[in-house]
């Protein structure tokens, strides 16, 4: 079935689960796809005018009408209810887990720029460095970003660790991933932003720890010796819960 | 095939007791009340996110003027239903009285808005300002509000005058037709759906009028 | 009744001059609610042909894209070089031409060719035939309605030769990309958009107000509530869902059209404004929409089902009732289509379990349409075919909604080719076959003649198989990872892997498309040489079948019918047919025992 | 197709049973609620949210007030109300979901 629906690798760690539902949700699908086509298919072979027969004479019946309704109701809350959990999960600010690394992902118009926190290890410091489409991240560890967008709505997408969020101006808005393989992965923008939205991509490398650490050690260096960096956050955001708030605390949203 | 006697076309067959024209009018008065809740809804959104950019009551707006508008919104509203009234008791001259009333209160109500927008544009309140100050009343030069203040202010306000507009136009329709003699206690749907016509548009003022000056 | 025998078209012909009407009074401003229906059929059959032209362009676009370092070499469009430099140079098909091209596809076939294709022409055409009026409560009115719809696409259409090219922020014109020209490289056109949409908005309300007066004060005596036929019914929830939608998406495009003109501020991020507020204005509106796009098609495969199979339609008031809480439920899902945008999580969960019930009454009516061919004595002709062909593809289009409106699923497929192909089942799968089984069922009605059957069936087969070619496989791409409107989606080495299915797709939806140009000619063929159809020749039961073939001004004369009966009284015990008109007296011959 | 026309006999049918209600009294009570309005909202010492709720249940009042009395809806037939009615619903759940929001 992987192969049928030609599921990217997931190397995320609620990609798994995110996965097993699609593919819960398709059997469900196909079962009840090939139970009614092929029902309907019978039917009609069957049921087929000749000459001399007549069809039956009938207004319907109450019963069926509350069997299917009643099934089809149980089938569609029992998705719903096992999808809430997972929804939340990955979606709401108050169940991410603790973040190992912090960053603010700003989307302009064709480009995704990521800002680390730096040597002190926090964001909207003078020692910010920003990478333009290329973003580096440790494996095994709960990446925490914050997207804003400096123009249009862009969306964040990460095909290989099931991530999609919009990039929202005006609005900074919280989403996590946790990579569970090293390599090079897809960002992509899957909201239509513009003449050059189909070439708005950039490069997720997931690394080991040490080779997290050396790589940033490096990115810091050459940050300090070329001081003068703009720290993030530089779009400006006029939403007054979040204006002049810290970028994390801002993030998660009040309810 | 078995057929009756077609009814008038106003008749037909009514399961609502209601005749064509003014159920007619009261389902377009439906989609009205969705559309001021789009604007009125979109005025609470923008307005809870950014409570800064709108100032205090009075700050800006001179509600005392707006008040008095929205008094003569009312008599123009009492004079309708006793044109209505009149009509319907076969009393031509306080048909046609009445009808004149309401037009030219409408037409006060409109110059009154005029006169209201042109002030607060000349003290550089518009809805495209980015910052404004109103000189004069509030004294000084502070910033009152932001610039989705003066667009919401316009567009829910100017969309309302674009109704009471048409309601004026039509309503000297109304006037031009019982001089005409057009109406008669036994037939005055036009003067019973502009009734309704006028009243909704009154009523969205009555909502608007706390909404947008007194809150 | 005399003219039951003389067909007369809408096209300018001669036998207009039988009747004492001034021709430009008759076909062109007229207020008979037949001829304003044919009037909506033939701009928006225009509308359908020019919106699958842009998708033809678009589908090469993406099978053939020059991206030489990846190793597509890419094909020059065909007929490319009419276009201006400002759309294609040298072939090669610009991305703000391809944007444009997304923008105005969806815009034209939502709103110019499928919307007044089962609304403005059936909503017109059938209901006073269906309930037994002369014609709709406000004539003058529902000719309005025609004009500015017309008026509104000619605006659409004329932002093509304006400066910047037509829209290109997408159909749902998200802002601030739709408001900024800075953003988008288009004014002019995203304006006359705004406007376009806006004045479309007036002509729709115009009609559902003459719609539902009708259907609420003009049936004719003995019809009540239970005794419409499916198809009014479901054009009358349409109506209402119209009514209260529309008005909303009006509000939100005059505020975008002043964002754009005149400088306020309501979508504007840098000043407050909020981008969200016009996605949820919009959906607000277009989730009644999607409903409002295939409750119509579901009214009429239920008449044409219950008449192909000769049988009682399976379920009547539940059938009633489904559609009824379609209605009703489609009011509060529209968050669905807006899971990724960062609005509130606990939000996207309440309106996950809305969506997912809506899938109840969807359900409902499949299994009613399956009971209502079960035992029964099926014809089938081309209606019957297409509407058979409805109801195998709306399980697909409905099936494949699940996993959208699974919150958490909806993750990866958010924005991919898994939507387009879902949206493509419901609007083409769905709502056009439901137009098409409409047309050719309708036909004989509105012009006396009938469509030629094999042809008939020749086009249904074509677009049957090329359909589902096209669209089935889009799925897979889009659970691949393939992002909606792309103008050159080798650019992703993920996507780039399946381009071979793209081109695949590409060369089925040409063939689909020139399918489409037989029903073309069988339309136009059947116009003037096609067989002459008598008052019922399906053999249906509701009253418009009463009625000479085309019924004249004011349908029925000067008498109006009497109902005695339900639609769907096919193959009753003890009727000389195996139909019965609604208009048929009761015999009081008693029923027999057993049958 | 005289669409100014009403029919001869429905006035008669949908206004004939009830007695006229005293428009002026109406209006008085209109103009009384206004010039409360006007006067409530500048009292400071009111907290704002009750504020807000007074003005709101003012103004409503005076909206039911002229659909019930000026649009003459208290004599209409009762299924006229549930299409009036239709819209309420969902113009309340299109502002309060979006509020949601939180923003």
């Amino acid at each position: 079935m992987n192969e049928f629906w030609r599921l990217p690798v997931n190397v995320s760690s609620y990609g798994g689960d995110i996965d097993g539902m699609f593919m819960l949700i398709a059997w469900v699908i196909t079962i009840v796809f090939f139970a009614v086509e092929i029902l309907l298919v019978w039917f009609l072979f069957r049921y087929r005018a000749r000459p001399g027969r007549k069809a039956a004479y009938m207004h319907g019946n109450s019963r069926m009408e509350v069997l299917w309704t009643g099934a089809t109701a149980l089938i569609v809350l029992f998705i719903g209810v096992i999808s809430r959990g997972l929804w939340l999960d990955i979606k709401d600010p108050l169940r991410f887990p603790e973040p190992g690394l912090q960053l603010i992902v700003s989307a302009k118009q064709f480009e995704w720029n990521t800002t680390y926190p730096g040597a002190d290890g926090q964001l909207g410091t003078a020692d910010d460095f920003i990478r333009r489409n290329q973003m580096h991240v440790p494996v095994n560890v709960p990446v925490r970003i914050t997207l804003v967008s400096e123009d249009v709505i862009h969306s964040f997408y990460l095909p290989e660790l099931r991530l999609k969020q919009d990039a929202v101006p005006g609005m900074q808005i919280p989403a996590w991933f946790e990579a569970t393989q090293t390599g090079e992965f897809t960002v992509g923008c899957a909201e239509l932003c513009g003449l050059q939205h189909y070439r708005m991509k950039g490069t997720l490398t997931v690394l080991s720890a040490d080779q997290f650490n050396a790589w940033n050690a490096q990115q810091v260096a050459a940050a300090g010796a070329a001081p003068g960096t703009t720290p993030a956050l530089a779009a400006p955001v006029m939403n007054n819960e979040a204006a002049g708030s810290p970028v994390v605390a801002a993030a998660s949203h009040a309810h | 095939m078995s057929t009756a006697a077609a009814p008038s076309m106003e008749h037909g067959t009514s399961s609502f007791g209601v005749y064509n024209l003014k159920l007619g009018m009261w389902v377009f008065l439906l989609s009205e009340v969705m559309f001021f809740t789009g604007l009125i809804g979109s005025y609470i959104i923008l307005r809870f996110a950014n409570p800064d950019q709108f100032a205090v009551p009075g700050a800006v707006l001179n509600v005392p003027l707006t008040a008095l508008n929205t008094f003569i919104l009312i008599c123009s509203s009492v004079s309708m239903v006793k044109a209505f009234a009149d009509v319907q008791a076969g009393n031509q001259a306080g048909l046609k009285k009445w009808l004149l009333v309401t037009a030219l209160l409408g037409m006060v109500f409109l110059g009154i808005q005029a006169i209201e927008y042109t002030v607060l544009a000349s003290e550089g309140f518009v809805p495209m300002a980015e910052r404004y100050a109103a000189h004069g009343r509030a004294g000084g030069h502070e910033t009152l509000g932001g610039p989705l203040y003066g667009t919401t202010f316009y567009t829910m306000t100017g969309f309302h005058g674009t109704h009471v507009s048409i309601g004026v136009a039509c309503l000297w329709w109304c006037v031009f037709q019982a001089y005409r003699g057009r109406y008669t206690a036994n037939s005055h749907g036009g003067i019973e759906i502009m009734g309704l016509y006028w009243h909704f548009v009154d009523l969205v003022w009555i909502i608007l009028f706390t909404i947008v000056y007194l809150i | 009744m005399s003219t039951a025998a003389v067909p007369h078209d809408t096209a300018a012909h001669a036998q207009a001059h039988h009747e004492h009407i001034p021709f430009i009074r008759k076909y062109i401003f007229s207020t008979d609610h037949k001829v304003i229906g044919i009037q909506f059929m033939f701009m928006s059959l225009f509308f359908l042909l020019l919106g699958g032209l842009l998708a033809m362009a678009m589908r090469w676009q993406i099978a053939f894209p020059y991206n030489e370092t990846a190793g597509f070499q890419g094909q020059p469009l065909p007929g490319g070089d009419l276009l201006p430099e400002t759309m294609v140079v040298q072939g090669i098909m610009l991305p703000e031409f391809y944007n444009a091209l997304v923008t105005m596809h969806g815009t034209i076939m939502v709103f110019f060719a499928i919307m007044p294709l089962l609304v403005g022409v059936w909503a017109n055409y059938l209901i006073p035939l269906q309930i037994g009026a002369p014609d709709m409560a406000f004539p003058r009115i529902n000719m309005m309605s025609f004009w500015l719809a017309f008026g509104a696409g000619l605006l659409m259409l004329a932002s093509f030769a304006v400066t910047g090219g037509a829209a290109n922020a997408g159909w749902t014109g998200y802002t601030p990309l739709s408001i900024n020209d800075l953003y988008s490289g288009v004014k002019t056109g995203q304006q006359l958009w705004a406007l376009s949409l806006t004045i479309l908005g007036f002509s729709s309300l115009m009609g559902s107000v003459n719609y539902i007066t009708t259907l609420i004060n003009m049936r004719a005596p003995g019809m009540t509530w239970f005794r419409l036929p499916l198809s009014t019914w479901a054009l009358l929830i349409t109506s209402i869902l119209i009514l209260l939608a529309v008005p909303v998406l009006a509000g939100g495009l005059i505020m975008m059209f002043f964002d754009q003109t005149i400088g306020t501020n309501f979508f504007k991020p840098e000043t407050g404004g909020q981008p969200l507020l016009w996605q949820h204005l919009f959906w607000f509106f277009g989730h009644p929409e999607v409903y409002i796009l295939i409750l119509p098609a579901m009214g009429f495969v239920s008449d044409i089902i219950a008449n192909g199979a000769r049988k009682p339609i399976f379920g009547y008031h539940a059938m009633v009732w489904a559609i009824i809480a379609i209605g009703f439920i489609g009011w509060i899902v529209w968050g669905h289509h807006m899971f990724m945008s960062g609005m509130n999580p606990m939000l996207g969960g309440f309106f996950m379990v809305t969506t997912l019930i809506i899938a109840v009454p969807s359900a409902i009516k499949t299994f009613n349409w399956l009971g209502t061919v079960w035992r029964g004595n099926i014809r089938f002709h081309t209606p019957m075919l297409f509407a058979l062909s409805f109801v195998a593809l709306f399980v697909i289009g409905g099936l494949s909604g699940v996993p959208l409106a699974a919150a958490p699923v909806d993750i990866p497929l958010h924005d991919t080719y898994f939507v387009v192909a879902h949206i493509h089942y419901v609007l083409v799968g769905g709502s056009l076959f439901g137009i098409f089984a409409a047309i050719t069922f309708w036909f004989p009605k509105m012009f006396g003649r009938t469509m030629n059957e094999t042809l008939g069936k020749v086009h249904w087969a074509l677009t049957f198989v090329f359909f589902n070619l096209t669209f089935f496989p889009m799925h897979m791409l889009g659970s691949g990872g393939m992002m909606r409107r792309l103008y050159d989606p080798t650019q992703y080495p993920h996507i780039a892997s399946m381009q071979d299915t793209n081109i695949f797709i590409t060369w089925c939806a040409l063939i689909l498309f020139a399918a489409q140009l037989i029903f073309m000619w069988n339309f136009l063929w059947s116009l003037f040489k096609g067989k002459l159809a008598g008052e019922n020749p399906w053999e249906a039961n509701s009253l418009e079948w009463t009625a000479p073939s085309p019924p004249p001004h004011g349908n029925w004369g000067d008498r109006v019918p009497v109902v005695h009966r339900g639609p769907y009284e096919y193959s009753a015990p003890g009727a000389t047919a195996d139909y019965q008109l609604q208009t048929e007296a009761p015999t009081g011959q008693p029923l027999p025992a057993t049958h | 197709m005289a669409e100014h026309t009403a029919p001869a006999g429905a006035p008669a049918s949908s206004h004939g049973e009830h007695k006229a209600p005293n428009y002026y009294l109406i209006w008085l009570i209109l103009f009384v609620v206004t010039v409360a309005e006007v006067g409530v909202a500048f009292i400071s010492q009111i907290p704002k949210t009750v504020l807000i709720l007074i003005l709101l249940a003012m103004a409503i009042y005076k909206a039911f007030l002229v659909a019930m009395y000026y649009m003459h809806l208290k004599f209409e037939p009762r299924r006229m109300w549930l299409i009036v009615t239709a819209p309420l619903p969902l113009a309340v759940i299109l502002v309060v979901i979006v509020l949601r929001e939180g923003w």
